[in-house]
């Protein structure tokens, strides 16, 4: 149905200055900062309502995970030099860093494994504690979302990167979007992080 | 929906899978409609049940699975399942999906002259994650248990010791919540960014302000109760304790679990939802009264500017109140200070707008069609159900309403004859453009008397049964003492509910054979203002034959020295 | 944005920057973790550094520094909203 | 057993027998004539405009209107209103009932726990202190957990849905829950408090007149929501000293 003309897809609006997708692609940030809001405000009741909590550090693999973060952090920075290479239109430039953004990811996605089975292997699950079962959950439904940003990638570096030959404009923005939600899947880290792990 | 542009396409693309905004928000109305008669059908049988208690249900009853009813006899699990799901059904699937899916799919892109929603792809997928949303929670009653029983509030502990039927409820739940998400944000783009040249945020006709300021609620306040539900559905499913302090005996047994949780965390994330939904419910159903008394007053809506503010600060406010829900788990008297000041303040900006609304009609030719009526009946009805809130918002009378009948009456004059009469007028009035052809008006108006007569039956005497004490979520309210004592009331409201089905077979016999058999609309039968009649009748793919542009503000009517009482604002010069 | 191509070649070396200090502040706040301040400082510290690295990513990875009021608007309001939310807690 | 006095209920509000509950019921009749008289008011006005403004040969809109200020006044007055009734009525009010607890030397102190679907009320005994309830030991003969070899739990008495409480006598019942919310629920007495799981919140009151009454649950507690109801006695002094001492638990030899 792209015989009708939807204005804005990659001109941005004259009053707002941004294009359609930012501007959605920010309203879902928006409703995602709220998402995660709701958890870490429940974490914070339920950490303040217990007698004891156990400190990070001393139940979680802060090695792995400063491992992780670093994985994480090194993603943003290619994901946004993919973003950059396509704005200087160097496509071959362009699918090695966002090739590389997704190995990163899929290295995050493997340490995780790693840190999850070693916690099952000394039966700690989401049941075991309080603790455990925000530990699980925050970072499982973190994980969910570092899939759908390789799931996401991978589609504009594959099939969805044909759209560079018929609308090139078009093709930056929906770039840049991919590129600010996974931005703020990395900043969902860089709170994960040390609220989890480090106090 | 037949247009030069879309005749190659196949059928399942054009009616089924398709991405017109037009047939989305059919397909979401059609569903809404559907599903508020399902709910409607639940509530009946919960009415047999509470009308004549333990009495088997004649004829019907034996339709029944016998986990449900024994020879006819309602067994209280099955009753606790259809009041949870009542209340899931008319507001997550009935009254939410008809007024943003339906309305606002349908009437946004035409009302600030668009082609289409921004990301139409979009559209199309947050109809069908609502679609899927309905089936997990109609699905669930076919469950070896049922479905949910803990109520449309789900509070645990006892929704996650309760049966399977509540995981279902939770999945469900993650759908719709995911679907109003991509559906509102769709909204907002498409009224920030889509407006047609002059088309003006002052300009905005007030549907389209209500619609912008729902979905903002929805964008905000739906994710701490997706995240809410997550909890619980690991509660559930991965034996967590979120929700689940330490130290529980459920049936004689201990319960196992690590313990920890806390029970009220769930009602606050709930209700940070669940009070700005309120508002979400309310707020298109003024959006559509305006819209309707302004063409059917000849004259301008009283106050426009006002009406706008009152609707920003009300969905604003709607986010600092939602504790009142909760004046009774022990919280301290500064909290519940703060939460009865704020639950005041908010009634102001209520108060406006229906004052505004109310006097919207003076100096107008007042024209009563049918959705003129309804939307009428929509001020005091809903000023019913708003000046009722009051005594639930003071803690005082709250200790002695809390959680009775009052609360019922009170919320469903708000909703029932309050945004579901919006609604209705709602279908009256765009009926023509959809369809091309006008609904009967004297079926319209049998439709309209004897709908506004029941529900008022039904609901004015729960006020009484509330003033009385009497519980809300009884399976059985005459086990009670002060319960008994009210009962013949119950057996009033059951026989108006009754009655009020029966109403609905003109609006439903009137809504089909008008669609092939009504008389033939002009593409601006009621002589209206509003983009969306500039469009040809029923508007083609693509909405317009030019693209419009807009000369002046929504509601210009009889304007000195026009030609017509009505003047479009499409058109440049006064008609 | 229209970029220009020096503009974007600017842009890439504040990425490096960005990421440099991001790296930075990592390792120091995990060994300031291995310091074991009270906990009240601990927490204090990690956020606050959490909070920069946060800001950082926000203003130079999502272009929010040179970004448009409009998306201003929609971050305040949503911020607002997510204060109350982290507020919840408090409310007995 | 439904056989209670039935003038105590109505189709309004439940007689009512307690110290505090005159001021709620007062304020419940105020918000009601205000809200009547606001509703009436509106329609008036409302039913008017629609005769005067009826559509008719020869009869047109207005399109400019003089700005009414009545409406600004009206809402002057509503605003102003609310502020009394928060201010006058509804901060007091609640204040009373959840600061203002009575001397516990002088108040009879009970303890209630909810279940599916039950009221188990506990009181200490003579000697006035209560025996600690253990989740463990709850078993259907024992529903509160008490460990009887224990000397303080050794003279407490349970009473199943049964709450007696003397009249003129300022009661403190601390409310807690085994497994799910309830709400407990006394109508004559205008009480009404969730018993939440994890929790121990206390509620008082005095009663003015003995009789029968009932205990409800307020709050959905599952499938026996509906007929979990207690029996709520209020005796005097004499009567419920020898309930106590029927409901003490015998030596056992």
């Amino acid at each position: 149905m792209s015989d009708i003309a939807i204005k804005h897809i990659s001109k941005p609006h004259p009053v707002t200055g941004v294009t359609n997708g930012k501007l959605g692609i920010w309203l879902f940030i928006a409703s995602e900062i709220m998402l995660f809001g709701g958890l870490f405000s429940a974490y914070i009741l339920l950490r303040t309502g217990s007698p004891s909590w156990p400190h990070g550090s001393s139940v979680l693999n802060v090695p792995l995970a400063t491992l992780n973060t670093m994985l994480l952090i090194t993603s943003s920075v290619t994901m946004v030099m993919a973003w950059a290479s396509l704005a200087l239109k160097n496509v071959g430039k362009f699918k090695f860093y966002l090739g590389l953004t997704i190995l990163l990811a899929c290295g995050f996605l493997i340490v995780k494994s790693f840190e999850y089975g070693t916690k099952f292997e000394h039966h700690h699950f989401p049941s075991t504690s309080t603790f455990y079962a925000v530990y699980f959950t925050l970072t499982g439904l973190h994980v969910l979302h570092v899939i759908g940003g390789i799931i996401v990638n991978a589609y504009y570096l594959f099939p969805g990167s044909k759209m560079w030959e018929t609308n090139p404009e078009q093709f930056l923005c929906r770039i840049e979007n991919a590129g600010l939600y996974w931005h703020f899947v990395d900043l969902v880290w860089i709170f994960l992080f040390p609220t989890l792990y480090l106090i | 929906m037949s247009s030069d542009h879309s005749h190659d396409l196949p059928f399942w693309k054009k009616y089924i899978f398709s991405t017109d905004h037009k047939v989305v928000g059919i397909q979401y109305t059609v569903t809404g409609l559907l599903f508020l008669f399902f709910g409607f059908c639940l509530m009946m049988l919960m009415r047999w049940q509470l009308a004549f208690p333990s009495q088997p249900l004649p004829w019907l009853g034996q339709f029944f699975h016998e986990k449900t009813m024994v020879s006819g006899i309602m067994l209280p699990e099955f009753y606790n399942q259809l009041g949870a799901m009542h209340g899931t059904i008319m507001i997550f699937l009935g009254v939410v999906p008809l007024a943003v899916g339906g309305f606002g799919n349908y009437l946004v892109p035409l009302q600030v002259g668009a082609p289409d929603m921004a990301f139409p792809k979009l559209n199309m997928m947050s109809y069908w994650v609502y679609f899927i949303g309905g089936v997990i929670m109609f699905c669930s009653f076919f469950l070896p248990d049922g479905s949910a029983q803990s109520g449309w509030t789900s509070y645990p502990p006892l929704s996650v010791i309760a049966n399977q039927g509540q995981t279902f409820w939770l999945i469900g739940m993650v759908f719709l919540i995911t679907s109003s998400l991509l559906g509102s944000i769709n909204i907002i783009v498409t009224i920030v960014h889509l407006r047609a040249e002059g088309l003006t945020f002052f300009r905005f006709p007030f549907f389209i302000w209500s619609q912008l300021v729902t979905s903002f609620l929805l964008v905000l306040a739906f994710p701490p109760l997706e995240a809410a539900g997550i909890l619980q559905l690991m509660d559930r499913v991965a034996g967590t304790s979120f929700f689940m302090p330490s130290g529980l005996v459920v049936s004689g047994q201990v319960l196992q679990a690590s313990g920890g949780g806390n029970p009220l965390l769930w009602q606050h994330l709930f209700w940070f939802l669940a009070h700005p939904e309120v508002y979400v419910l309310i707020l298109p159903a003024m959006g559509i009264v305006a819209e309707i008394m302004a063409c059917n007053t000849r004259k301008p809506i009283y106050g426009y500017k006002m009406l706008v503010y009152s609707a920003i600060f009300l969905g604003f406010m709607s986010f600092l109140v939602w504790a009142h829900h909760m004046f009774l788990t022990g919280m301290s008297t500064k909290m519940s200070s703060f939460f009865q000041i704020t639950t005041m303040i908010i009634s102001i900006p209520s108060v406006i707008i229906l004052t505004a609304l109310v006097l919207s009609l003076w100096g107008g030719s007042i024209r009563f069609t049918t959705p003129m009526l309804f939307a009428i009946a929509f001020l005091p009805m809903f000023g019913i159900g708003g000046l009722t809130g009051l005594p639930l918002g003071l803690t005082a009378a709250d200790l002695h309403l809390h959680d009775t009948y009052y609360v019922i009456g009170h919320f469903h004059y708000v909703v029932a004859p309050g945004t579901i009469f919006a609604l209705f007028a709602g279908v009256y009035h765009w009926f023509p453009k959809v369809t091309g052809r006008k609904m009967s008006e004297f079926w319209g108006k049998v439709h309209f008397w004897l709908s506004f007569i029941f529900i008022n039956g039904i609901f004015m005497p729960m006020f009484s049964m509330g003033l009385a004490g009497v519980s809300r979520r009884l399976y059985d309210p005459t086990q009670y003492a002060h319960g008994l004592a009210v009962q013949p009331l119950n057996v009033v409201i059951s026989y108006s509910a009754w009655l009020l089905a029966l109403a609905q077979i003109p609006f439903i016999l009137n809504f089909f054979i008008s669609i092939f058999a009504g008389k033939k609309a002009t593409d601006n039968p009621w002589e209206a203002t509003t983009l969306e009649w500039a469009t040809p009748t029923p508007p083609g793919h693509g909405n317009f034959l030019t693209e419009p542009k807009v000369y002046r503000g929504p509601y210009e009517y009889s304007v000195p020295g026009a030609q017509h009482d009505f003047s479009p604002q499409h058109l440049e010069g006064i008609n | 944005m229209s970029h220009s191509e020096a503009e974007i070649r600017k842009h890439v070396r504040v990425y490096i920057t960005v990421f440099i200090a991001l790296a930075v502040l990592t390792i120091a706040t995990v060994l300031a973790s291995y310091f074991h301040l009270p906990l009240k400082q601990a927490i204090t510290l990690a956020l606050f550094i959490a909070s920069i690295k946060a800001t950082l990513v926000a203003a130079y990875f999502m272009h929010l520094i040179s970004e448009n009021k409009v998306i201003h608007s929609i971050l305040l309001l949503t911020g607002f909203f997510f204060l109350l939310l982290l507020l919840l807690p408090a409310m007995r | 057993m439904r056989a209670m006095n039935n003038n105590y209920y109505g189709f309004g509000l439940p007689i009512d027998i307690s110290t505090h509950g005159a001021a709620i019921d007062r304020l419940i009749i105020i918000l009601h004539i205000f809200m009547v008289a606001l509703f009436i008011g509106w329609g008036i006005f409302m039913i008017y405009s629609l005769i005067k403004f009826r559509a008719r040969p020869g009869h047109k809109a207005t399109y400019h209107l003089n700005h009414f200020k009545a409406p600004t006044y009206l809402e002057l007055f509503v605003a102003l209103f609310e502020a009394v009734l928060l201010v006058g009525f509804s901060f007091p009010i609640v204040n009373q009932f959840v600061n203002a607890k009575p001397d516990e030397s002088t108040a009879l102190k009970v303890r209630v726990v909810a279940e599916q679907f039950a009221w188990n009320v506990h009181y200490a005994g003579k000697d006035g202190i209560f025996g600690a309830s253990k989740p463990e030991l709850m078993k259907p003969g024992n529903p509160l957990g008490l460990d009887r070899s224990q000397e303080a739990a050794k003279d407490d008495i349970v009473a199943i849905n049964q709450l007696h409480i003397p009249v003129h006598k300022p009661v403190i019942v601390e409310l807690s829950s085994k497994d799910v919310i309830h709400s407990f629920f006394l109508p004559v007495m205008r009480v009404k408090q969730d018993t939440v799981p994890g929790q121990k919140i206390p509620v008082w009151f005095e009663a003015t007149q003995t009789g029968n009454f009932e205990i409800a649950c307020a709050q959905l507690c599952g499938l026996g929501h509906y007929r979990m109801r207690g029996f709520f006695t209020v005796d005097t002094q004499e009567d419920f000293d020898t309930w106590l001492d029927q409901m003490a638990p015998k030596p056992e030899v």
